[in-house]
């Protein structure tokens, strides 16, 4: 099993999940967080003091999937989520040893 | 009819008004995040609901001639306000329908106030049909039991038993809207029972500014509810509006007291709670007492109320956002301070047991609480159990779990993310719009 | 002068400037949270800017004597408020200020309800030549034609068509305002074009909380604008008093119900939204109309109102906030009401189609209502249009998706994280402060 | 005793009243979530201690009789506000606890203005102390000063000598309230010290739909602070509330200006604060210039007070929100203003420096301004040190980081988790209910 | 070392949170996150508008243990927070090479 | 390629940030999260009603690097982050198979 982290632009996280149902991909976990990176953040003014904001929304989504899966979701994700522009994010896989689907016990495969 | 008396009361009416999306605040900010809207909702159904009724029959149910025995307005008499457009016809010194206004705002709000009760678990529905018939059958026949005055349309005019035979002294409500609510809202704690978690779990103020805000509002908004019901711009007015500040300010301070004694810090749900605790008491005393008085009758409630919150613990009964302690014990200590701290050189011209009054006044005020405690309490526990066990009253466990804000008004209250627009991670899409107009969306 | 009426209706202005900010929150807790600061900034600037326009000419342009036609009061009367301090300078029986002032605030918050059709798009500095354009073609000439009355201040003053020769009744502004912004917020729709997403993504309200806390706001605020258009302290004021109550919960409950009934759960923003909607139909109609009527009146503008806030989907014009659905559907039904169910025994005195009135009084509010339509629909195109083609009024799809409040106003409306001050998880740092003491930052 | 006068005193009073949590509302939107609380609360103590004191000894040290100089009034007087019940005590039209009333909320608000200085960092038992004897030796005497008229209840009525001797105008406390308030926040800020991170770490707003609403709610409020110091519904009172809404509409426009030009983007915070300086600037000159004076020094405060804010870090000094740079900027420009812009045509009757009057007023105004910020920037140094050596004013620097809120109240603002109930993420549990019940909760 | 992730019901929260701590798990990161999968989300209506949310709440648990300690820890997790509807979550556990204190530097099995 | 998982005191972020991009880290993915420990939370009081507040807020960061940099940034963290109290967090680091850029598609090294 492996464990697919993408970090992604918030407002290409329809067309992924869409893209990742038309796929297969039948669950992923999803969270808010922020991008600190070469895409820089804004600035605010508030009577005159300027702030710099150094950090950019994201999503971060974790996925899952069967070892012979994973290339394919990491290439779904990276052509779904490209914009071109910096900041586009990252996408990375990392081993999972185990998965188990809390409502069953099922394990690994039949957990997804 | 003399137009700055009418100012004021049209005036005040809009303050009064105003207090019920303040209380929707107030109760709104303490629930969880997942049951503000509902509980907003119940207040502000008040407003739509109540406004309907007083209209069609509510005034005149309250204010209509005395039927008999100081009960209950005819409701032939004004039924649908008829016959008060003209100009003749006046209450006092103000057009009629200025006194059905400032009116038509405590009934709205009486029921709102028996809302913090039950938070978090009333089915709407219910909720709708309990405030219809609560206001039919409790707070328009105690509207015109307190507030009802003989002669105030006319030399023949008779009102209600409690304000003309008992002559116990209830300047803007105590009885009538406090302890009435007060006891409704216990009443209606045990029908629907104790929330899953109660005692256990957290259930602390999801926005704590919001119950501020709203804290600010019903004060601002009592000053119409009090010196409003000097119903003019007048020496009465200016004392009950300065009893008011007094009470409530020293309210404030006497709870935040007790928190420091108790607590070790003093917070701002205290002083939130203590002004309204203030507000309460000097309710039914404001045009009796001196500003000495309204000081001592504020601090005390303020102490009073911080105590009595603590009882639904003790007790075991799920009276969610303090209704009994704030209301129902403010009220009766409000309502018992007149006979208390009256004094005859305050406008209602009164001597209270300090004031070397005797008990005379005492026995007045502690009968007309007593009579409006246990009517309330009595008959919101039929109509509580009454739907209960019919329509059922009390959404499922699950349903509280999953938030009453979802499952009976398909919506939540906040959306934080940058949602939507291209934009931002959008929380949901829109699946369909109006009926109608269906084609539209996929178009 | 009469002390009473003074007292009012400087009351009543207060009360109808808070409406704005009132506006603003309903309105912002509609939005985005992204979008929220621009929303609000809208109303905001309208506070500003035509509060500082009225004084200057367009108090004059409205009020001023009658140039021709009934078309356009004289500018060059009350330039600047000239005159007008004089103890002598009376409208009716107030100090002419203080129906200058009364005045200011419908002119401020007609503006600003055009906003709503226009979220989360509009460049600021384009939305405030716009106002500016507008109020000055659009509102003051449309104001005269309304609501200034032959011989208010002196027998042989002269005022507008609508008011004084088509003797339609619209007695605070159901075509001058509602009719008018309206109208003017479907043309700017149009001009500006859908939002990126419209129709498909979630736009759904970021806070419903401080749509609330607006609706709330707004019927308060509405007490001054319905009953202190009477511009006295007297029955009419009181009448119009409660017709506005009797309204606004006739209409809040048939939204609810509608929502019930289509889709299954009434809603928080059903509530608040019919409560506006109410409002708005009762804002002509309030002085014509029994209580009786005006439930009616309102429980119908509730239905029509919450069925034709659809329509936008169907037709595909985003009018973001329902600037249409509510106010000019509203409007449109609230001023045609008149016309069947105003009753002589009202302080209008005139007798509707269904009182046996006949169609005199019910053509009359048809044209009022098409005129204002048609005027401001037409010339709002045309400004909009000439805005857009010159300095472009929309900003860019990237700008949208980014989000308005930082594009726009470099600032964003929420942090919630316990930021700064050496704790919590600082989302940025100071950068630089006030240009001249920048050394001072880095001291 | 004038119906009218009294029903828009009593009316002023109450709007005054909802400054307050108006300003709470404005100042907490302002610091960061973790010391929202602990700033609402400075001002909602206020409410609380100040109310009390001023029943009890304030009245009557301000608008006692004088004892000499003009420099105190008697505290005999009035004591407890004896002898004010009665239909007899009246000032001026209007019932005397009205006035009390009036003045009361006058009194509550100064001291809640200046714990904008102390923001995030000032322990809550000494601020109430502080506020407590800073009202008592600084607020009482200044405002006997400048409010209190020779003759208000009677003939042989002497009052303090700002008003009476020096002659300068501050009609409704330009001098007394906002410069009072601005030097003594200045001297706090002074006290205190920097919060860690002042002016390298990011402190911007947390939420600025609170600043906006309580804008909102002080604009509204503003209207019964200037027009109700007219004490009467007249022409005075028509004026100063037309003077107070043009200058506070081109105060706006002039911060949004200077943003614009200096910043690149008008932010929604520059029009909250342009409309409190405008407002700041037009408290002592609504009564005696035009609209078109009003427009003047509205949009000079705008500029004038955007420019000052970026002061602090010029100098270092920690006036976390800007009392300095908007109330003490804006009060001395506003009680200059009168000097320079005042015309005969207005009620005051005066014509300043630009209107042919000379310096007359002008240095009137000065001194006046200059005698109560210098009055109240030493006293208030010396009760400030006092109490930082003596009990310590100032939370730790651990504390500070951990969030006010929490360390001086045991509460946090907001939980927006969908906790307890069964259902969400509970962010924690009840762990015991108040002391007598403590059985109750393990039941 | 092991990484254990869970992704749970948020109203199971504190009674994972209590049966780990009577296990002997000492400390745990945990945030809210939204879930995707067969647990379907809701519907919210805005003005007749219909919205899909198509995420449900949360919660994720992260916790670094032993080798030995992994399967234990799983189990627990699975056994307390199961209800047996759609939606219960899943657990994963994936290897952990280091793990430090930041207070004191200690590494590995110390540093829990 | 490694992934180093920090929790840390949320006043530490601007400093651990800082010493990073000194280091030459050039992103990382950053999260608001709650911590559950040996420090303990603290107690808030409504209306007499005590709450224990289990939960303390950390921020937690997750960067990808090289093989070779992992032990550094890990020192790099422990330092900055560290200030002797009970409750600065934790750091741990895991494998990562492949780490992928949205923009480019570039893989592992190229990637960061
Ligand atoms: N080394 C890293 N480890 C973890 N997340 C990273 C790393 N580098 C970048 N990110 C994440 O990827 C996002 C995009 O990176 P950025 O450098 O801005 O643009 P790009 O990937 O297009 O070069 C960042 O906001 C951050 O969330
Ligand atoms: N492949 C996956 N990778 C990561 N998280 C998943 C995955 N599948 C499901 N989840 C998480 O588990 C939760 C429950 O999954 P769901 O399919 O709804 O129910 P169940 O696990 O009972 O079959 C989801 O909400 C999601 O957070
Ligand atoms: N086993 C663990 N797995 C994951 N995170 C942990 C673990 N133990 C502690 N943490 C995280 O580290 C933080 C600090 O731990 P704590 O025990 O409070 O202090 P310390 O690390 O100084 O001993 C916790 O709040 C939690 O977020």
């Amino acid at each position: 099993m492996k464990l697919v982290t993408a970090v992604i632009k918030p407002h290409k996280w329809e067309d992924v999940r869409e893209a990742l149902e038309t796929f297969g991909v039948t669950g992923m976990t999803v969270s808010e967080v922020s991008g600190y990176g070469r895409q820089k953040g804004h600035t605010e003014v508030y009577r005159g003091a300027e702030y710099d904001i150094a950090l950019v929304p994201k999503i971060r989504i974790e996925i899952v999937v069967d070892n012979d899966d994973a290339d394919d979701v990491v290439g779904i994700i990276v052509k779904t989520a490209q914009t071109g522009r910096i900041g586009d994010g990252k996408v990375w896989v990392s081993p999972v040893e185990t998965v188990v689907r809390v409502r069953t016990g099922d394990r690994d495969e039949a957990a997804l | 009819m003399d137009t700055g008396d009418t100012a004021w009361v049209l005036t005040s009416a809009a303050l009064v008004l105003l207090m019920t999306p303040g209380l929707a605040l107030f109760y709104g900010g303490m629930v969880r995040s997942k049951s503000v809207l509902n509980m907003m909702m119940m207040s502000f159904s008040s407003l739509a609901l109540i406004g309907v009724i007083w209209v069609l029959y509510g005034y005149s149910l309250s204010f209509g001639n005395d039927l008999g025995g100081g009960l209950l307005g005819d409701p032939t008499d004004f039924w649908g306000l008829k016959g008060l457009m003209s100009p003749d016809a006046l209450v006092f010194t103000v057009p009629s329908l200025a006194f059905v206004a400032f009116q038509s705002v405590f009934a709205i709000i009486t029921v709102a106030l028996i809302s913090g009760a039950i938070a978090d678990r009333a089915r709407f529905g219910p909720w709708l049909l309990f405030s219809w018939i609560w206001a039919t059958i409790v707070y328009f026949p105690v509207c015109h039991w307190v507030f009802d005055f003989n002669g105030s349309t006319g030399t023949d005019f008779v009102g209600g038993w409690i304000a003309n035979n008992l002559k116990a002294i209830d300047f803007a409500g105590g009885t009538a809207v406090h302890i009435n609510a007060g006891a409704a809202g216990l009443a209606l704690a045990l029908v629907l029972g104790k929330r899953k978690g109660f005692g256990k779990e957290a259930m602390r103020p999801h926005n704590l500014t919001l119950v501020m805000i709203g804290a600010g509002l019903l004060w601002f908004g009592w000053f119409g509810f009090n010196a409003g019901s000097a119903l003019g711009a007048n020496t009465l007015a200016a004392v009950t509006w300065m009893n008011t500040l007094s009470a409530t300010a020293a309210a404030a301070l006497g709870w935040l007291l007790l928190e420091k004694i108790r607590d070790g810090k003093p917070t701002s749900l205290g002083a939130a709670s203590g002004i309204v605790a203030g507000l309460v008491a000097i309710t039914p005393s404001c045009s009796s007492v001196s500003p000495i008085g309204a000081l001592i009758i504020g601090f005390l409630a303020g102490i009073f109320c911080a105590l009595a919150v603590g009882l639904k613990y003790k007790f075991g009964y799920d009276d969610s956002l303090d209704v009994v302690g704030v209301h129902l014990i403010g009220g009766i200590w409000g309502t018992l301070s007149v006979g208390l701290l009256a004094t005859a050189s305050a406008p209602a011209a009164v001597d209270g047991l300090f004031y070397g009054g005797g008990v005379d006044q005492l026995w007045r005020q502690a009968v007309g609480a007593g009579a409006v405690l246990a009517f309330s309490f009595i008959v919101t526990l039929v109509i509580g159990f009454a739907i209960e066990k019919s329509i059922g009253f009390r959404i499922s466990e699950e349903e509280e779990v999953e938030g009453i804000d979802g499952v009976e008004h398909a919506e939540s209250a906040y959306d934080f993310t940058g949602s939507g627009g291209g934009s931002g991670f959008a929380s949901g899409h829109l699946a369909a719009a109006t009926a109608p107009t269906q084609e539209g969306v996929n178009a």
